[in-house]
């Protein structure tokens, strides 16, 4: 056994047993915070598979947004853990046990037994990248070749704020999510929020730069964008936008907009729906992108945010 | 060198999967915040390594992310803790 | 040596395809951007230009062999994605933009934004134009990833409609839906992964040519179809449905009932009969069939003894889903594959003719419960005399369903019978039966209740809308003359077996379901009948009595099982346990 | 010159794997929140910085140099900052939770 | 015993646990913490497949990582979602159980007419 093979076992087995415990530690608070190391150290797998545009977008909206935003929720629903329904049965729990660990077994079984040589479309995207002027193929297949369902997903996450905004008791609409933060202005909070977003926000448009020929892309800066954003909000430095806002409203559509105007174009004066002229692609990528990016920042951070609580004057 | 290298990351690994151990049985929450302020290290560490091991330079662009995130998910632990302790009732 | 792929080129006129996708989804994107006052007026732009896609689409594809295929990007797959419809797709889209019409003349009273009220029209008709996007997305998406995605898009659709009116049950049920719905995602998800690692592409048609009897290739197909099926809300992994839909506004119930199963449905039918239809083998389409059985037997039991409106649809829709499944069986043909023919046709068209008829019976049930102020059965007596039109909607509604020529579900259920004559599978053939006269039994259970005089005129909380009955009617009238449309160009039917129409055959055929069903209701529905008091109700109840005990003790059980398999661990096991069961079937099958 | 590079590499890794062990053994072993979180971010920052060193040598570019050592400069500023948000969270608390 | 062995074997594994979790789990807020170890593990399925696909100079496959991209984006909108309505049915119920209690209201045996 090789040393590296050896690194695996050792990562794959602290991944597992982080796993493990999220799932049967009896604090949810606990679970939260053991599934945010969960994500960020999914990270590493992914690394170590050599897919480092998915390490990033599982280490920042996976692990990071995704943990914070469970971790927020255990801890305002702390309280109502004592009146919980009550755990299933040990012949429910035994039973969901083995059910469980035959599903994973079939996989497990399914993954080993693929064949060999493995199809792959790597070539061809590598091949094809020359349409779109941009070396880094993920970027390529994201914006380029399967751009109907980042498309589509954008739409997904306008639909999640939809969903999540339509929570809102009747009074609150059109006002700010989520709770006011106070934090005292000189603390080491208020110091640390006005720190790090320069450098965040520099890494944020830096990963969006790089994604065009390096690992790196919308989604990525987006997440770090969004997170420096909901740092300087739980800073109390800033507040949320009230939902009602224009040009919250605008910036929110902005990235599926320029999306499918692109796209349009390219269905009135290219070859299809979603096609970019050789000459023009990586600016409009790039286009598309910038708006993007904004457009995630805004989402994730509101996503995080909650539904509006407080009426937009206060 | 890679070798080397590659037993330095795995020993990171198992440091930290030690040190998570201690850290989310707890007893309290201030130690469960710990959990992020050792993955920024640690895992950054694993991080940069595995980049120079794997030959995978953007591997330090992940840990880029992985400090940035795990400082935010510190302060989010900080902050939601902190609002637990300013008021009773939930929200 | 595999097949060689097929060429793959965009058609002529297919950009309709690229329409129907991108006309709602920049009407979501507007409506958002627009703000609150404007959703309304965006919808109802909308709206126009949608219908005119699906109208142009049922026009060309006849003239264009019954293909379309538009390449997104001009990147054939498997690198892109391509677009596809065929004869079903163009049915679904229309019967989509059909129903959403309706719902949206429906609803327009309902959720008109005001001052006041903003939040809920909001929602609703950005909802309802992501609703029609996604649909479209599935029906004409020619991958499976694409596929996905449009899923979610209907699910977190959906989901809001669920809790619009933010009421604490609603809430959870929207939630327990939104749970469940993301469980049978993530193991569809599950499927696409190992289909790709099997094959390197996720287009269906490459895939349908590439695709083996393999070990993978079973796991990925069992996996899938579970979640499809926790979509679809299939028995016994329905514990979702009921609260769901019988919680929501009429109008997102309509929406819910009538269109947003069937999309995931619809990807059923695709990953069965396009990517692998030689794999399930004899016995995976008897499963399904059996599932289907069950929950035609199970919830039209619990529908009887429901005392609330809603939920008594919302059971029988759960029924009626079970119904879509037992094509399966009567589609395996004899060369060991699921072949689209008659039984397939036959699926789809009950298909349509639930979508129409149970959101038309939504909505009339949503204008009655407007005007009443409560839904319950036994307190139904007069409503027709003060809603006749809401009464009228629902009961064309139930009769199209029921199978009155020439209704679609008449022409689904003659398919399905032949089919299941033909290949000699009679004890479909019963289900078959048995599903049509519980559909009657609570057609008529309702009517006789709303039907039945008052004692004395009951007050309306507030007044009929006429646009709001005309809709539920037109939609209930589109479903009863659905037997006249010219399904031959679309869907694969026999030529030259169209049905007779009006003859005495067929009107016996109606009759012995609903005397059938008559009979099921009073036997089964435990509340006090209208008739009641009268001399004939004793009469009949000294000989019935007896027997109509055991029946209602017999109910009982069926709804007390039925509330075990609705609770969230019970669910999720069957879950798992379908999927096991499906894979192992398969192997059977194929070993 | 490539095997100073490689011995200081050697050099610069091991100290900070030390350094790491250092730090979770004091996680492990000491008794209360605050000296655990003493341990913790003072040995690990140390630990992350000793590797960065080490990894200085191997770094391709310049630019890359750059990033690896504002990496830890902002794992250091952050540390210091955070460790002194949980510290309070834990007084606040009192000694015992 | 390669990379892909040890992670295949792991992402199984935590599908698995994950759907442990998702079934036995009373509360809503640990059935999402389920769900997200389900999908990650689903996700790594997808990394397996894209690294066994390893070809041209490029690692992993490009199209299974744009889909696993795609992917956790769309579950991070599912699990703030889901957490949002968690968190409004707290607010309105003050009780977290997904259990329904017969969504009828009374539903008891009513007395054959």
């Amino acid at each position: 056994m090789s040393i590296a093979t050896l690194f695996e076992i050792v990562l794959a087995a602290v991944v597992l047993g982080l796993a493990i415990w999220t799932i049967t530690v009896s604090e949810t608070y606990s679970a939260a915070v053991g599934f945010v190391a969960y994500g960020l150290l999914v990270a590493l797998i992914w690394v170590r598979l050599d897919a480092v545009d998915v390490a990033m977008t599982e280490a920042a909206i996976g692990g990071g947004l995704g943990g914070i935003v469970l971790l927020g929720a255990a801890a305002r629903l702390r309280e109502s853990e004592a009146m919980t329904a009550e755990r299933p049965g040990r012949v429910v729990r035994l039973c969901a046990a083995a059910l469980s660990a035959s599903i994973a077994m079939v996989l497990a079984v399914a993954v080993l037994i693929l064949p060999d040589p493995a199809p792959t479309l790597a070539p061809t995207v590598i091949s094809n990248a020359g349409a779109t002027g941009l070396a880094n193929p993920v970027t390529n297949v994201l914006m380029a070749f399967r751009a109907m369902d980042t498309m589509l997903e954008k739409v997904v996450l306008m639909l999640a704020i939809v969903g999540v905004w339509s929570l809102a008791s009747d009074q609150a609409w059109g006002g700010r999510p989520g709770p006011r933060h106070e934090a005292d202005p000189n603390g080491v909070l208020a110091f640390l929020a006005r720190l790090t977003p320069p450098a965040g926000i520099v890494i944020g448009i830096y990963l969006l730069w790089t994604g065009a020929d390096h690992p790196g892309g919308a989604f990525q800066g987006g997440a770090v964008l969004a997170s420096m954003w909901l740092l300087v909000i739980m800073a109390g430095l800033a507040d949320t936008p009230p939902v009602s806002s224009r040009s919250l409203r605008l910036i929110l559509v902005a990235g599926p907009g320029v999306f499918l105007v692109v796209g349009l174009g390219g269905l009135c004066f290219g070859p299809a729906f979603l096609a970019y002229p050789v000459a023009f692609a990586k600016p409009l990528i790039l286009g598309i992108e910038v708006a993007m990016t904004l457009t995630i920042a805004a989402t994730l951070a509101l996503l995080l945010a909650g539904a509006p609580e407080r009426s937009a004057t206060r | 060198m890679t070798e080397f290298l590659t037993g330095a990351v795995g020993l990171i690994l198992a440091i930290l999967a030690l040190g998570l151990v201690s850290i989310l049985r707890g007893p309290g929450d201030a130690d469960r915040m710990m959990a992020a302020q050792l993955i920024g290290t640690a895992g950054i560490a694993v991080l940069l390594l595995l980049g120079a091991v794997t030959g995978v330079p953007t591997a330090v662009d992940v840990a880029l992310i992985l400090a940035l995130l795990a400082t935010f998910a510190s302060i989010a632990f900080v902050k939601k803790g902190l609002s637990r302790l300013d008021t009773d009732g939930p929200g | 040596m595999p097949p060689p792929a097929p060429t793959l080129t965009t058609t002529t006129g297919s950009v309709l395809l690229v329409l129907s996708i991108v006309v709602p989804v920049a009407g979501v994107l507007l409506a958002f951007a627009l703000g609150d006052r404007y959703c309304r007026l965006v919808v109802f732009t909308v709206m126009p230009f949608g219908i005119a896609i699906a109208a142009a689409i049922l026009m060309l594809l006849p003239l264009s062999e019954g293909h379309l295929v538009y390449l997104l990007g001009a990147w054939p797959p498997p690198l892109g994605v391509a677009l596809r419809a065929d004869g079903l797709s163009a049915v679904m889209l229309a019967t989509v933009a059909i129903v959403i019409c309706a719902v949206a003349i429906f609803a327009a009273t309902d959720f008109r934004p005001t001052e006041a009220k903003t939040r809920a029209p909001f929602a609703f008709w950005i909802l309802l134009l992501a609703i029609w996007g996604a649909l479209n997305t599935i029906f004409v998406g020619g991958d499976l990833f694409t596929l996905y995605v449009a899923l979610e898009l209907l699910t977190f659709a959906a989901v809001p409609l669920v809790s619009l009116d933010g009421r604490a049950e609603t809430l959870r049920s929207a939630l327990r839906y939104l749970l469940f719905a993301l469980l049978g995602s993530v193991l569809y998800l599950s499927g696409t992964a190992l289909l790709y690692g099997l094959h390197g592409t996720l287009d269906i048609l490459l895939l349908s040519h590439r695709v083996s009897v393999e070990p993978g290739a079973l796991i990925a197909a069992a996996l899938m179809t579970t979640g499809l099926l926790a979509k679809t809300a299939l028995f016994p992994l329905h514990l979702w449905l009921p609260p769901a839909h019988a919680g929501a506004p009429a109008a997102a119930s309509a929406i819910l009932s009538g269109l947003v199963v069937k999309g995931s449905f619809f990807i059923l039918l695709r990953l069965w009969f396009d990517v692998m239809p030689a794999l399930p083998g004899f016995a995976v389409p008897q499963l399904l069939a059996a599932l289907g059985a069950g929950a035609i037997v199970f919830e039209s039991v619990v529908a009887l003894r429901q005392e609330r409106l809603k939920l008594l649809i919302a059971y029988s829709t759960l029924a009626q889903i079970g119904y879509l499944f037992l094509m399966f069986p009567l589609a395996f043909g004899a060369s060991g594959r699921l072949e689209s023919g008659q039984a397939l046709a036959g699926g789809l068209l009950q298909a349509i003719s639930h979508a129409t008829a149970k959101a038309a019976m939504f909505m009339a049930v949503g204008s009655i419960y407007g005007g009443l102020g409560h839904d319950r059965i036994t307190g139904l007596r007069g409503v027709a005399r003060a809603l006749p039109l809401s009464v009228l909607a629902f009961a064309l509604g139930g009769i199209a369903l029921m199978g009155l020529q020439p209704s679609g579900a008449s022409l689904a259920k003659e398919l399905l019978l032949q089919k299941a004559m033909s290949t000699g599978q009679w004890w479909w053939a019963i289900v078959l039966q048995a599903g049509g006269i519980f559909t009657a039994a609570y057609v008529v259970l309702v009517l006789a209740h709303a039907l039945a005089p008052a004692d004395e005129p009951i007050a309306l909380i507030s007044p009929a809308s006429r646009s709001r009955d005309l809709a539920a009617l037109a939609l209930a009238l589109c479903s009863l003359s659905l037997g006249l449309m010219p399904w031959e160009h679309y869907l694969p039917l026999p030529h030259g077996g169209a049905l007779k129409l009006f003859d005495l055959d067929a009107l016996s055929k109606f009759l012995l379901p609903a005397m059938g069903g008559a009979t099921l209701a009073i036997l089964l529905s435990p509340w006090p009948h209208p008739l009641a008091c009268s001399a004939v109700w004793k009469n009949l109840m000294r000989v019935l009595g007896p027997f109509r005990r055991t029946c209602l003790g017999f109910g009982g059980l069926v709804e007390r099982g039925d509330d075990a398999l609705r609770q969230w661990p019970a669910a999720s096991i069957s879950l798992v346990v379908v999927t096991l069961l499906l894979a192992a079937s398969m192997f059977a099958a194929n070993s | 010159m490539s095997i100073a590079r490689d011995i200081m590499t050697i050099v610069g890794v091991s100290a900070g794997v030390f350094f790491f062990l250092a730090g979770t053994i004091g996680l492990l072993r000491f008794p209360d929140t605050l000296t655990r979180l003493h341990a913790l971010t003072k040995a690990d920052n140390l630990g992350l910085g000793l590797v960065v060193l080490g990894l200085l040598p191997q770094a391709g570019s310049v630019r890359d140099g750059l990033k690896l050592i504002s990496i830890w400069m902002f794992a250091l500023l952050a540390g210091a900052t955070v460790s002194q948000l949980i510290a309070r969270t834990a007084r606040q608390r009192g000694p015992f939770t | 015993m390669s990379a892909v062995t040890v992670f295949g074997l792991c992402a199984a594994a935590a599908v698995g646990v994950g759907l442990y979790g998702l079934i036995t789990n009373p509360q809503p807020l640990r059935k999402i913490i389920a769900f997200n170890l389900l999908g990650s593990g689903v996700f790594l399925l997808f990394g397996i497949i894209g690294r066994r696909g390893a070809a041209a100079g490029s690692g992993n496959d490009p199209v299974p990582q744009a889909l696993v991209i795609t992917g956790v984006v769309v579950a991070f909108s599912a699990t703030a979602l889901a957490i949002a309505l968690t968190l409004r049915l707290f607010e309105t119920a003050g009780s977290m159980t997904l259990r329904s209690r017969a969504p009828t209201g009374p539903n008891s045996d009513p007395s054959a007419g």
